[in-house]
């Protein structure tokens, strides 16, 4: 089934993609091609991804974990407050990530509310790579829940209302019906956080700190590269742009097999 | 599928649709749902399946109050006005769906539908998509799926709508053994779906039930404005003897689906308009004459609905105010009822 | 952290970034103990130690900062090891023939400096107040990177920062020779490093790499070849 | 009509919600409510937050304008390279906001690509409010493209093609089916490059950098605060806080009234 | 309105769904499209509409050849197997749709809306949202809004399914005018329709035309099995004097839904099941003894159809096995063909 799109609707999309586009295609001009290998191969770079790539897996499985029930829940149920709850799990987004990483060392780090409690379990998070997979978790988890939460409100409640007079579950329903509806909507939160985690910087930075190995994300690398190698910089940009596309395709390959 | 079939007991208000209704079925019963568009028949199922929350009043299954029990517990199955076919999923997993969901393994699930798809004859379709189905197969896939749910109470609305008419008699056959032993509302537009399926009939008109009771009365005598427009029909019941029925009066006629037994109960339906009133029994291809009274005479706009007693079976013919007074029929007068045999179809009654 | 795996964790200004790298690797080579670098902005670094970040070693680019620390009794007496002088940074060429710091204050001259609540941007304000000129930048940028970047871009027409970091970016900023006129004292930092006190008392590895920095005639070398001033 | 969620569901979503809102009550513990008022009062406080709602409000309008066209060209039609178009225009997503301002400085600074175009023009960007609505609409617009698409790729096309056959050309179908359909969609996406823009900090100090009244936005405001006065930080944050969840609560009001 | 109606020509294969066909549609006339579920009904309606790509082959309408045309250019209007009504309009902004994309003012589309919704008899839910409406509501404004796009070909895929027995004649009669002076195909699983609506017919089957021809050749002397099924209809053309309908032959019979002007020309409609046959001209209440000679017998089953001619008009007859073999029946023999005139249906023909 085709339908056509406005004529007019073209010039405002293209601009947009060239908004969008012309900053990234300067970026890769201004690449060093002949020093690129080297640049982007130096063991601190390779630590730098390497530590981002796992952290960023760990805290989208984190978000997808708590996510997806906290989308349900906010999409299918109705409580008193429930406007409220919803705008405070949204916060992070709006929240500059420095705020972020200052609230979660509010909350976690040694001076923190829970700081007491977690020393005597002998938990340290500050600055650990637990911490920058929480900082990216905190500002990623949004980006899940909005996905998630749009997608069970667009494809409604009717197939889950049929499967239930079929006999099937709570659970079952869940699992069988709203899941797979939801798919799309769920693997684009997922790569939202995912990309968003793979980009962190400023609540990483001030929660976890910048240790090499440890906590020295690739945008922190990138950041700290700016100063002394500006080169370095727009070359270890161009591998994150990479990494983040590599992402975004294979997920969005995977939905159109769906 | 073992319990035994409970009975249903319905009494409640949904106020703002205006549908106020009490209503009984009886284990193992069959109930026909008809009324204009509009009446309040999904309404009523939808209150029973627990999607539509009434304003007062509930629903009791056997001895279950089902307030507050939610959809997935009350074990009753609803098939909906829309086929809403899972759209993820293909025609046998739809038909699958319940009895995974009741526990049954992948590929035993999977046999049972494609069991069900055969019966109401899309076995062929059964790896198709939602999507890649026409409007009258998704209806049957539909159809499967909720048979396949193998409830306690069957909530069916209009499962013949979108169907062909060569499919119809076909769903009506694999329907009955399914309702049989089973408690079922069927909400549905046709009066031969009522006739062949329920055991009885409650008529909705405007939010509130205008009329019920077995099929048969309120299809042979309807007292609502609405049943009168789609009934009216003559019944006559007895055991099939190869060419008739035979009970209080002999009917010749022809098994309308089914082959039938010989010696089976039947019951043989014609319409009032196939009845020809004559004085005298008449020499012709017509196979049944039957003496009768006149007992009343009913205008009916340009025609008269004429009642007559056959052997204390009420039987009605329709004529045109012409033929009346041409006859000169009056209650007390003897006449012949003629009746084709081809005009009366029998129907198997379990 | 540092001790228990016998590795030492620094803390370090971005300005810094240069020379204790190659201190860094000396250092292990010494005492063949690991050494972890991390470095940022100063008050970055200050916040974080006090939040409990894993620094055994604190250096910054001003003692205000580092008073923060010393105040929660956080780190031992803080040595002072290095000086650093703000410097005009302009665009290889020098397109808008910035020759003086008083002609930071022509009208249509893109400056950008560091804002005041940074080292350098303190700096930068005592200066253009002993020197009697009215700055009017086009930004107030959070770090000497970012003052740097805009100048290196060319988007900024001439911008204060550490002589430390015109050295260390080469060819791609010029230097304005001279710059500072008699205001040299006031665009001045002293940069203090100490042991952070850490559950205990601070690390023997801890205190012998501060004294590494601030007394070892090789180290101080390495500062001064990056531009430092070393006493 | 209702069906139940499993039980089990709601320990995830409480988890969820408690690791989002610790560290927000966390940090407002710490906030020195007795200075608060002259604080969040301050003449550059005030003019931050007025900088940052306008900016904000501009940069949301840019991603109206130009992010639902895209949108719809992405999920409405197809073309060779679309995958990949969709990957690069999610990208401000992964980009630590700090490269996005590199990339922006590359296109459309003095030296950039765009620059001596610009310059003949008589356009000067850096350094000026406009360039912070630049940076805030580059960060933001991803979010509003990848709302809407989700939206309009569950809303499906049914609706639509039943608009072309009673007649409607393709801009009526647009303006009065697919918009009203994707509504919910639309207004999350608002809201989110909403929020997105008025918490980008990365960007907008690297492509605008920092002058104030003209390109000091809160988030800056408060990350400079931070080193002098971090009473003041957290109390402006606080603020962003409040102005967040106040835009977000009436967008979903407003979504609640449709 | 003011066009003339053109012409469609349809020659065109989805090869996916194995549909194969050819049809053409004179201007202004409608075309019936009969046959099971999935024989591709649908699919031609989406062929014409744009809505599916043929493999191969394409539709032209009037001089216009449609490939490449985009749907709301071609002028055409569906109204599809579900009814899909825009949820987020009210029932009048619905049907005030197509008016309002044509580009008539606010007002006056709503005031257009809300005619054709009182001719679907639904003018009392104007303001609801489609959610609040019942099944039969919810096609019933379907149908409004699809008539209300004011087409110069229309497209009507069932459009009476989900409809109630009470509203169905009146929808019928709304249509007809529409259809009267516009190029229509129409999607049916019942007969009535395409005998009342219908100038010709098309059986489908398996994704091919079986037959066609006009209504009343294809529903009195189906040769496709499918339509073997569901017709076999006698058909008596002539002019409405009152009582009867006067032609070749005379035959009294009930005006079907409206009232008919005598003179007026009609067409008397009884099926085959409903005549008797005779050896002699009986005396009772059937209004219509027609002598007539047989031609031919058929069997069916258990009975036979028996084919007759009188006064140069076909009739059928169809009688059990018994009766055949009792009055003797072969052709060349005379008969009396004997039918009630409550039995026939007289519908006007426009
Ligand atoms: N969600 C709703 N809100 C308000 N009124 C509704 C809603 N759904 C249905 N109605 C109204 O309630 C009445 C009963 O509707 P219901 O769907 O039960 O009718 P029905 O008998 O099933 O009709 P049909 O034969 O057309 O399917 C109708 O007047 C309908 O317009
Ligand atoms: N999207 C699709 N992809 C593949 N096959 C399809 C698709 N849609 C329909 N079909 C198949 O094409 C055939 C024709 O379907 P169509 O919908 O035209 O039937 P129909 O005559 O309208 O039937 P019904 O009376 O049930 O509505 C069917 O066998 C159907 O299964
Ligand atoms: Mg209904
Ligand atoms: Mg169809």
């Amino acid at each position: 089934m085709t339908t056509a799109l406005p004529r007019w609707l073209y010039i405002p999309a293209l601009l947009g993609a060239a908004f969008v586009l012309l900053p990234l295609v300067a970026m890769v001009t201004r690449v060093d091609w002949v020093a690129f290998p080297a640049l982007v191969t130096s063991p601190s770079a390779r630590d730098a991804l390497w530590l981002s790539l796992r952290t960023s897996t760990a805290s989208t499985l984190l978000c997808v974990l708590l996510g997806v029930p906290m989308a349900t829940v906010l999409a299918r149920t109705r409580f008193r407050g429930q406007a409220l709850v919803r705008a405070l799990v949204l916060l992070p987004l709006v929240l500059p990530p420095v705020v972020g990483g200052i609230a979660l060392l509010a909350a976690f780090g040694r001076r923190g509310m829970l700081g007491a409690t977690l020393e005597v379990l002998g938990l340290e998070i500050a600055f650990t790579t637990a911490a920058v997979v929480l900082a990216q978790a905190f500002v990623a988890l949004p980006f899940l829940v909005v996905s998630v939460e749009g997608a069970l409100r667009t494809a409604g409640r009717r197939y889950e209302v049929v499967a239930a007079t079929l006999g099937a579950a709570p659970t079952t329903v869940f699992r069988r019906v709203t899941l797979p509806l939801v798919l799309p909507g769920l693997l684009s939160g997922t790569v939202l956080a995912f990309a968003r985690s793979l980009g962190e910087f400023g609540a990483t930075i001030t929660f976890a700190g910048s240790l090499p190995g440890t906590t020295t994300t690739l945008p922190i690398q990138i950041y700290l590269e700016r100063v002394t190698d500006p080169d370095a910089a727009v070359a270890l940009s161009l591998v994150l742009v990479v990494v983040a596309l590599i992402v975004i395709g294979t997920a969005r390959h995977g939905r159109g097999a769906l | 599928m073992s319990h035994p079939a409970p009975a249903l007991t319905y009494d409640a208000t949904v106020a703002d649709r205006d549908v106020e209704v009490r209503l009984e079925v009886a284990a193992g019963e069959t109930l026909a749902l008809l009324g204009p568009n509009g009446a309040g028949k999904s309404t009523i199922l939808g209150v029973i399946a627990g999607l539509v929350r009434p304003s007062t009043g509930g629903v009791t299954l056997g001895e279950r109050p089902l307030a507050g029990v939610p959809p997935h517990d009350r074990r009753i199955a609803l098939l909906a006005q829309e086929p809403l076919l899972f759209p993820h999923l293909s025609a046998v997993d739809n038909v699958a769906f319940a009895p995974r969901a009741r526990g049954a393994a992948r590929r035993v699930a999977r046999e049972q539908a494609r069991d069900w798809l055969a019966q109401v004859g899309v076995a062929d379709l059964a790896e198709r998509r939602p999507h890649e189905l026409s409007g009258g197969q998704a209806q049957r896939v539909a159809v499967a799926r909720a048979l396949a749910a193998e409830p306690e109470l069957l909530l069916l609305d209009e499962p013949m709508a979108a169907l062909d008419v060569a499919v119809a008699p076909a769903l009506r056959q694999a329907l009955r053994p399914v309702l049989a032993d089973r408690t079922t509302l069927l909400v549905t537009h046709d009066v031969l779906d009522a006739l062949l399926l329920a055991d009885r009939v409650a008529v909705v008109e405007a939010g509130r039930v205008v009329e019920t009771g077995t099929t048969r009365e309120v299809l042979s005598r309807p007292r609502s404005g609405f049943a009168a427009r789609i009934a009216g029909l003559n019944l006559v019941a007895g055991r099939w003897d190869g060419t008739a029925v035979v009970g209080e009066l002999t009917v010749q006629g022809l098994p309308a689906d089914e082959p039938l037994a010989p010696g089976s109960r039947a019951v043989a339906v014609f319409s009032p308009q196939s009845v020809s009133v004559f004085a005298e029994p008449p020499a012709g291809s017509p196979r049944n004459a039957l003496p009768a009274t006149v007992t009343e005479l009913e205008p009916l706009g340009d025609r008269f609905r004429v009642r007559t007693v056959a052997a204390g079976v009420p039987l009605d013919a329709e004529v045109t105010a012409a033929a009346v007074a041409e006859l000169g029929l009056a209650p007390g007068l003897a006449v012949n009822l003629i009746v084709k045999a081809t005009e009366v179809s029998v129907h198997g009654v379990s | 952290a540092g001790d228990e795996d016998g590795a030492l964790t620094v803390f370090a200004a971005a300005s810094l970034t240069g020379p204790f790298t190659g201190l860094a690797t000396d250092f292990e080579a010494a005492h063949g103990v690991e050494v972890r670098l991390s470095f940022g902005g100063s008050a970055d670094l200050v916040e974080q130690v006090k939040e409990g970040a894993p620094a055994d070693v604190i250096a910054t680019a001003d003692t205000a900062t580092m008073s923060g620390l010393v105040d929660d009794g956080l780190v031992a007496a803080p040595v002072p090891f290095a000086t650093n002088v703000v410097a005009i940074a302009v665009p290889p060429g020098n397109p808008a023939e910035v020759t003086s710091f008083g002609d930071l204050a022509r009208p249509g001259l893109r400056l950008v400096v560091c804002a005041e609540p940074v080292p350098c941007g303190a700096a930068t304000a005592r200066v253009a107040d002993e020197l009697g000129v009215t700055l009017s930048p086009v930004s107030e940028e959070q770090s000497v990177a970012d003052v740097l970047g805009k100048v290196v871009t060319g988007e900024a027409d001439a911008g204060v920062v550490y002589s430390t970091d015109i050295e260390a970016a080469g060819t791609k900023v010029d230097a304005v020779a001279a710059s500072l006129g008699p205001a040299v004292a006031e665009g001045t930092n002293t940069y203090p490093i100490a042991a952070v006190v850490r559950r205990g008392p601070a690390g023997r590895l801890a205190g012998e790499f501060v004294d590494f920095v601030a007394h070892d005639a090789a180290a101080r070398e390495v500062l001064a070849a990056a531009g430092f001033g070393v006493a």
